[in-house]
């Protein structure tokens, strides 16, 4: 690829993921409306939202907190640019993970209740997804003989056939992420649950509007992670078909049942999507996929 | 020349710490261990630059060693009878009687019946590689630095003990010994002179967790010295199997070189020696002494528990793969590495002790360098000698830290250490780096652990099961640190009048050195492959791990690219401050439901009006992953991995 | 209008406090929210934390315990913000008001924007008030 | 999990029984709504029959300046006034009385 | 989204609580003191506000109270409406907890078709009553709203439309939905002994076993529509949440059932004089449990005291045996799960 290229496409993912992100909440919305028999927000409400908090007057509750929320930003952008120059993905998720744990510092730094719960509930969500998402990256690398994303271009084949129990266990791990029920531990949207916001409680105006932010980049990071499951050829319509159709799927999966504890969740996630990629990763292995 | 500077790097530690033991004035001996460390960090930096080299001292030396050998292991007897005598018989002095004899016995037989009286030469008595130099290096620059930083830490620590008669001589002395037996471990290749050293180490061990002489202290002392001492027995018959083999031979270069496969008798006295590395570095089931040694003076821990000694036993695996490579040794060794990175990681999550995190850390780290000395490919190794690198100087710096908040709160507890951000910016701020040092991406250790991914990432059942070891374990990693970190910043949103930090030069300093080491190395990660690691592999006879460019490093299978993230993560630091000047009105309390007794106050208004201080604490799950709980699975785990150790040596499966 | 004052107009966030009411006018508030009324078309959420909150609800007529809980959750929300009473009671105490433990209105503690009446007040009354508030917020400056 | 599932099937692909209130589909008020009240002063003699049994003390009927003051933002619109008035003067619509910036009264005068 | 201020207290040992401590105080207004000041007839809009839930519950049980203690007959045409209103705001009351409680586990959907279900009821609540919550329409001596025919006959049809919504959407799925039961079965359980023994009522009693309905006494028109209390006696939220569901069904019943059992007649009677020197109690079975009303007349217009006893007030020992030893995600579904109101426990 030249490096007209390169520069282009990180510009592009970098102007347009959070466009695309912002988009999807607001659909997300939209259809959880329609699916409650609502008519629900403008589609657009999203942008709507984050403008309104980034002009609102800065409310502060301790610096740290406003180094890790721009930490947290600032590296999923890193993350995604990562991506969009074809990087190891494994480094992508491990730069996925150091935004995480900004995340959880910002909210751990304030001594407040709910900020404080929600801090180590987002940590065990992490706990129950991290290891999920690296492991992901195994049997894709052993398919493409590598880690950079610009093997899996390079593969020829869709990796979907072969790796869909991999596939499976990053939908549980979205899931987890997305914050949806029945993993919406550490905070909901609907923020009158016991930890109110969680993570997000004692940030405000601006800076909540960058946390914001940096979750709908997030979002697009790991749909088109999903979406590299299809990249070929021909069908690369497929690989943005198949994200949307999995984020359809847990939009109603979210409509449809309770949250679960955490305990629940850690137990699931590492039983259910662990095994599913052991099992990947020896069926590859073993040359039956 | 080569001769002086490994006087140097040997003898003058001995020899100063031995002066030391007659100063009693607290300054002269501050410049005596100012001026250890300085000769010690110059030669280190001289080694780097000679390179490899052999070299065998005249035999007389062999004789030394032979007869110090025999004393240390005397001194052991001695101490654990008198414990026996004046304490009366427990698990752990009888326990090290018996292992005293029984690697000393042992030895004593073979050596006079086999060598008629005469020392067993092997040639070269010592050799430097790049393997060597990096741990010298880490030895001599790290080790001194914890040493000047003991200079005021055990002044703090006497006081606050009230302690009538100083006993710091003794413990500069067995400090510094140490600094010396560990050069002196590093560069033998005549497995006596090998044995020797290590005994050595296990005996500043033993002494300087005994330091404070607490009857706790004891306990874990001996403790500590009967579990050190199961690795001597290994040493011993390691050499008994290794001289009876076809090879005849003492040399660990001859033994590496032939290699189990094409040798498999060799086979057993190689898991013997791994054996010892699993000791010394306290690996699972053995764990317990390390965690016990937390009651030490922190800079031994620091010096001994986790950036230097417990290196020796990982060192010796990374220097004995090449010779298993290839057998189902080398397998087993993988896969018992990442069930220790695994156990020890859950472990240190129901820790609330900040010292014990620490050594559970340590552990799992170290098992983390063993799996990579298992999976013993190039890239493999590269990590793991990377990561010795990079654990020794953030865990360092991890244990000072922790000393220096020791210092101030008097605890060590993590709960304690709440709110510490805002009363002691500075100092808070270096642990959090360290950790995240220990945790995130752009760091070394990180990097070290994506090559380790990478290289376990190959074909096979096994490789499945060490990565998923492996990524398990960094999930829990993140686990504990994120969370010890946000005890330390967590505090009330609006603080009244703080006083300043302290700044304890000698503290501030050690540490800020070692986070800039931290730093600096991770970011010139490319160079430090290229100068040490790469010639390292080389002689060690493996492959090309990596190659670099733009300073990124790239494997066969990816790249990782370090600096751009450290932009990034100093974008984030500056940007806040440059732009936000928070302003005290923008600053705003905690929400507590509207029920803050006023703006500020960590209060809350509750039960008949009264003001109710906010409690908050850290998430430990004591109950389901408790110590108690967990050990019930995890000690036998590790006894079964030790039987499979020797099934599979004895009767090595094709 | 700037699209941030758009913006502000699309998108207000509740937060609902009882502030000693019977619960009437808090469950219309609640029914606002949805299938029938659905005022989240508005955009409006109901957020439960002064923090993000960009309307303050009241319902109630205040008591002496609750005041204090009341005005610090009123500081505790950033500029801009809006205070709308709803119902009867919470604009004048209305039925209780010669009970002893009230205050009689919410603006006797906080600035209030939008009063309205009803006991209880009806969803439509509340989205009505909301636009009132909103109106506001054209003018605002800062 | 899968009981839910009809519903929102069918809710996502049904019109929202939103009513979409400031704008169409509004329901009316039934015919009996108890709303804003109306007081006809050329029917009223100021008897304050209706203050006194106002359970919210919103009306105030002053004799001597011949006023009748009512609170809109105090009422409760129970309708008692309604049904004690001799002269029927009070009547009530099915709107409710409609928020406002300022808590003004009504003063009435015949 | 518990609307209500209570604050509880808890100590939390990572994430199960080992101690609660409930702290209030934030409704009290002082009704009952204000209930002494008015007149007597006012104090039915004052009881009615209480509570805006089962408000006419109250208004109803404060106005038998007085008419039992004017001994006034109340046209039994009053008697049946007045049962109609009292299930109507059963049925919006318990399906205003399910959608609460549907919400506190997450599940957002749930509640809002509770919610629109229960619009239905508060439609027909506007339109026999004049407002959608706070009815307004008893008065000592009888109802000041009559159901006509052509009413009675709207308001069957609404409820037919409401069981066809429940049957279709809500019940299924508090029936068989596996996350519910996750969350729900076998969490806050409360035996029949320590229910009996704490004083819990209502559904939270029913729940655990007993077979005690205040209903059973035959109060307003009961005695004629018969009656029968339902009971689970698994004493979990879930068994609570199932008499809940059940009895939104049953209400349903009784309101069809009293409107064609209803005779003609006048709907109240005029009641001259203040209520005489005495006292009397009286209770009545509010959608969480027993509601009971003191009174003590003196001969004037005015009270001397007006006490009344509220169901949450009886069901919190319960629910403070229920929370320790449970996790801190399961606090508000077990606190949710009996019904707390705090408006009336506190006045
Ligand atoms: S505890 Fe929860 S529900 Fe109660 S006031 Fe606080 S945030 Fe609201
Ligand atoms: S205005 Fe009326 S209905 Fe609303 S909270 Fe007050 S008393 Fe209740
Ligand atoms: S009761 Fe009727 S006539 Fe008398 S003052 Fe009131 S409105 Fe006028
Ligand atoms: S409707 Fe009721 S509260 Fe309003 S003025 Fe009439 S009597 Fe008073
Ligand atoms: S009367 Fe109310 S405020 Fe006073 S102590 Fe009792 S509960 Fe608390
Ligand atoms: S029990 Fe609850 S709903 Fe019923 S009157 Fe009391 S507070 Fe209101
Ligand atoms: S225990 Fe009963 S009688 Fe005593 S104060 Fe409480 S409610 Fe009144």
């Amino acid at each position: 690829m030249s490096t007209g290229w390169l520069v282009g496409s990180v510009v592009i993912a970098v102007i347009v993921a959070p466009l695309i992100g912002g988009l999807l909440r607001g659909i997300d919305r939209k259809l959880t409306a329609h699916m409650q028999g609502r008519i629900g927000p403008p589609i657009i409400q999203n942008f709507y939202d984050l403008i309104k908090l980034f002009g609102k007057k800065p409310m502060v509750a301790g610096k740290p907190q406003l180094v890790f929320a721009w930490g947290y930003l600032f590296l999923i952008i890193t993350a995604v640019v990562f991506f969009a120059l074809r990087q190891d993905l494994l480094v992508v998720l491990f730069i996925l993970g150091f935004a995480g744990v900004c995340l959880v510092l910002g909210a751990l730094s304030v001594k407040s209740p709910y900020s404080q719960l929600g801090g180590h509930r987002e940590l065990l969500q992490m706990l129950a997804y991290e290891p999920i998402l690296l492991l992901a990256v195994i049997p894709i690398a052993l398919k493409t003989g590598g880690f950079p994303i610009t093997n899996i271009f390079e593969y020829g084949q869709p990796l979907l056939p072969n790796l869909w129990l991999t596939f499976i266990a990053l939908v549980i791990v979205l899931d987890i992420v997305m914050k949806k029920s029945p993993f919406d531990i550490s905070s909901s949207e609907h923020a009158h649950q016991e930890i109110v916001r969680g993570v997000l409680t004692e940030y405000s105006g601006p800076y909540l509007a960058i946390i914001e932010l940096a979750h709908w980049y997030e979002l697009v990071l790991l749909l088109a992670i999903l979406g590299l499951f299809w990249i070929v050829g021909s069908l690369w319509w497929l690989s943005i078909l198949t994200p949307l159709a999995i984020w359809f799927i847990l939009l109603i999966t979210d409509n449809i049942c309770t949250r679960l504890t955490w305990s629940w969740m850690v137990k699931f996630a590492w039983g259910v999507g662990i095994s599913l990629i052991a099992l990947n990763i020896l069926v590859v292995n073993l040359g039956w996929m | 020349m080569v001769a002086i500077l490994l006087a140097l790097a040997i003898g003058f530690p001995i020899l100063t710490g031995v002066i030391c033991l007659g100063i009693k004035n607290h300054k002269a001996r501050a410049g005596v261990v100012s001026l250890t460390t300085l000769v010690l960090i110059v030669t280190s930096i001289l080694f780097l630059r000679q390179g490899s080299f052999p070299y065998s001292p005249p035999p007389t030396w062999d004789w030394v060693i032979l007869v110090l050998d025999y004393v240390i292991l005397a001194y052991f007897l001695f101490v654990a009878i008198r414990d026996f005598i004046q304490r009366g018989m427990s698990r752990h002095n009888v326990l090290a009687i018996i292992l005293t004899l029984a690697s000393g016995i042992p030895l004593a037989v073979f050596e006079f019946s086999k060598a008629g009286y005469l020392p067993l030469e092997a040639e070269p008595t010592l050799y430097i590689d790049h393997l060597s130099i990096v741990m010298c290096l880490i030895i001599s620059i790290i080790g001194s630095l914890i040493c000047v930083y003991a200079i005021r830490y055990m002044k703090d620590h006497e006081e606050h003990l009230h302690v009538e008669k100083t006993n710091q001589p003794r413990f500069f002395f067995f400090m510094l010994i140490f600094l010396g037996a560990m050069n002196g471990l590093v560069f033998s290749n005549n497995l006596l002179w090998l044995a020797f050293f290590w005994e050595m180490t296990t005996l500043c061990c033993y002494a300087l967790i005994r330091h404070d002489e607490t009857p706790i202290a004891i306990t874990n002392a001996f403790r500590a010295l009967w579990m050190c001492l199961i690795g001597g027995v290994g040493f011993t018959l390691a050499i008994i199997f290794a001289w009876n083999s076809p090879l005849h031979t003492l040399s660990l270069m001859t033994i590496i070189e032939s290699g189990a496969v094409a040798c498999p008798v060799l086979l057993l006295p190689l898991a013997l020696l791994c054996l010892a590395g699993f000791t010394k570095s306290a690996q699972v089931p053995i764990q317990g002494w390390l965690l016990g040694a937390m009651v030490a003076p922190t800079p031994v821990s620091a010096l001994l528990h986790s950036s230097t000694m417990v290196n020796a036993g990982v060192y010796l695996l990374l220097r004995i793969a090449p010779g298993f490579q290839g057998t189902n040794l080398s397998t087993f060794v993988a896969v018992y590495g990442g069930t220790v990175f695994l156990v020890t990681s859950i472990l240190a999550i129901s820790q609330s002790e900040g010292k014990r995190v620490l050594a559970y850390s340590t552990i799992g780290n170290l098992g983390l360098i063993i799996l990579c000395a298992g999976i013993n490919t190039p890239l493999a190794i590269a990590c793991g000698i990377m990561l010795i690198i990079f654990h020794a100087i953030s865990k360092g710096l991890l244990f000072l830290c922790a000393g220096a908040i020791e210092s101030h709160i008097w605890s060590r507890n993590i709960e304690d250490m709440e709110g510490l951000a805002a009363r002691l910016p500075i100092l808070a701020g270096i642990t959090i780096a360290g950790m995240l040092s220990m945790l995130v991406a752009p760091f070394g250790v990180l990097i070290t652990k994506w090559g380790a991914m990478e290289a376990a990432s190959g074909i096979g059942v096994w490789s499945t099961l060490v990565v998923i070891l492996l990524m398990a374990g960094s999930g829990a990693t993140t686990v504990f640190w994120t969370k010890w970190a946000g005890r330390l910043l967590c505090h009330s949103p609006l603080p009244g009048p703080r006083k300043p930090e302290p700044i304890i030069p000698l503290y501030h300093g050690v540490l800020i050195l070692l986070i800039a080491c931290a730093v600096v190395f991770s970011i010139l990660i490319t160079p430090i492959y290229n100068g040490v690691v790469a010639p390292a592999l080389a002689e060690a006879g493996y492959g090309v791990a990596f190659t670099t460019g733009h300073w990124f490093l790239k494997s066969p299978i990816g790249i990782f690219a370090a600096w751009p993230i450290f932009v990034v993560v100093a974008l984030a630091l500056i940007i806040p401050s440059l732009r936000i000047r928070t302003k005290p009105e923008e600053s705003q309390a905690a929400y507590m439901c509207g029920e803050n007794v006023e703006m500020g106050a960590d209060e809350f208004v509750a039960v008949a009006d009264e003001r109710t201080p906010l409690k908050t604490g850290g998430f430990y799950v004591e109950t389901a992953l408790g110590e108690k709980n967990l050990n019930r699975f995890v000690i036998p785990i590790g006894i079964v991995f030790l039987i499979v150790l020797f099934a599979i040596s004895v009767f090595p499966l094709p | 209008m700037s699209i941030l004052t758009k913006s502000r107009i699309k998108s207000p966030w509740l937060l609902h406090y009882d502030c000693g009411g019977c619960n009437g006018c808090d469950i219309e508030v609640l029914a606002a929210l949805t299938p029938i009324y659905d005022i989240e078309r508005f955009g409006i959420v109901n957020i439960g934390n002064p923090k993000h909150a960009d309307v303050l609800l009241v319902t109630g007529p205040v008591n002496h315990r609750n005041k204090r809980v009341l005005r610090n959750l009123y500081e505790q929300m950033p500029e801009p913000k809006l205070v709308i009473a709803v119902g009867t009671c919470a604009c004048t105490g209305g039925i209780f008001y010669n009970c002893p433990n009230t205050l009689g209105g919410i603006d006797k503690i906080i600035p209030v924007d939008v009063y309205i009446p009803g006991c209880a007040v009806r969803p439509e009354a509340i989205i009505d008030a909301v636009v009132i508030a909103l109106g506001k917020l054209k003018e605002y400056k800062g | 999990m899968p009981w839910m599932l009809p519903t929102i099937w069918k809710n996502l692909f049904s019109r929202p029984v939103t009513r979409r209130y400031p704008f169409k589909d509004i329901r009316e008020p039934f015919s009996g709504y108890r709303g804003k009240l109306h007081f006809d002063m050329e029917k009223c003699n100021l008897c304050s029959a209706c203050a006194q049994l106002c359970p919210s003390n919103a009306i105030v009927v002053d004799k001597e300046a011949k006023t009748l003051k009512y609170n809109p933002f105090a009422c409760i619109y129970c309708a008692t006034c309604v049904e004690a008035c001799p002269r029927k003067a009070i009547t009530m619509d099915t709107h409710y009385s409609p928020p406002a910036t300022v808590k003004s009264e009504e003063t009435c005068r015949p | 989204m518990l609307p209500e201020p209570i604050h509880l207290k808890l100590e939390l040992e990572d994430e199960t609580v080992v101690g609660v401590t409930p702290i209030i105080g934030y409704i009290y207004r002082g009704i009952e003191k204000a209930g002494e000041l008015n007149p007597f007839r006012n104090n039915v809009f004052l009881v009615e506000r209480i509570c805006g839930i089962c408000s006419f519950t109250h208004a109803l049980c404060y106005c038998e109270a007085v008419e039992k203690l004017m001994q006034v007959e109340v046209p039994p045409r009053a008697r049946f409406i007045r049962l109609c209103w009292s299930e109507l705001s059963r049925i919006h009351s318990h399906l205003l907890w399910l959608g609460l409680f549907a919400d506190a586990m997450g599940f957002e959907s749930l509640f809002m078709q509770c919610w629109r279900a229960r619009e239905i009821i508060l439609d027909i609540s506007e339109m026999t009553a004049g407002h959608r919550i706070i009815q307004s329409t008893s008065i000592i001596g009888g109802i000041r709203r009559d159901i006509d025919k052509e009413m009675a006959k709207e308001v069957e049809h609404k409820l037919s439309d409401f069981k066809e919504l429940m049957d279709n959407t809500v019940s299924p799925t508090v029936y068989n939905d596996p996350t519910i039961k996750r969350r729900t079965v076998g969490k806050g359980m409360l035996s029949k002994e320590q229910a009996n023994l704490l004083g819990a009522v209502g559904p939270i009693l029913r729940g655990s076993g007993v077979p005690l309905d205040i209903r059973q006494t035959g109060y307003a028109a009961y005695k004629e529509t018969g009656f029968e209390p339902i009971v689970e006696s698994d004493g979990d939220c879930y068994a609570r949440t199932i008499v809940r569901l059940r009895e939104i069904y049953q209400s349903r019943e009784l309101i069809l059932k009293a409107l064609s059992l209803m005779p003609e007649g006048d709907i109240s009677v005029t009641v001259r004089g203040n209520p005489p020197e005495g006292e009397m109690i009286h209770r009545a079975e509010q959608p969480r449990g027993e509601v009971v009303y003191y009174i003590k007349g003196n001969g004037t217009r005015n009270l001397d005291r007006l006490r009344v006893r509220t169901p949450t007030f009886a069901n919190i020992p319960p629910l403070l045996t229920m929370l320790p030893g449970c996790e801190l995600a399961d606090v508000p579904v077990i606190t949710l799960s009996i019904d707390p109101c705090i408006a009336c426990t506190e006045r």
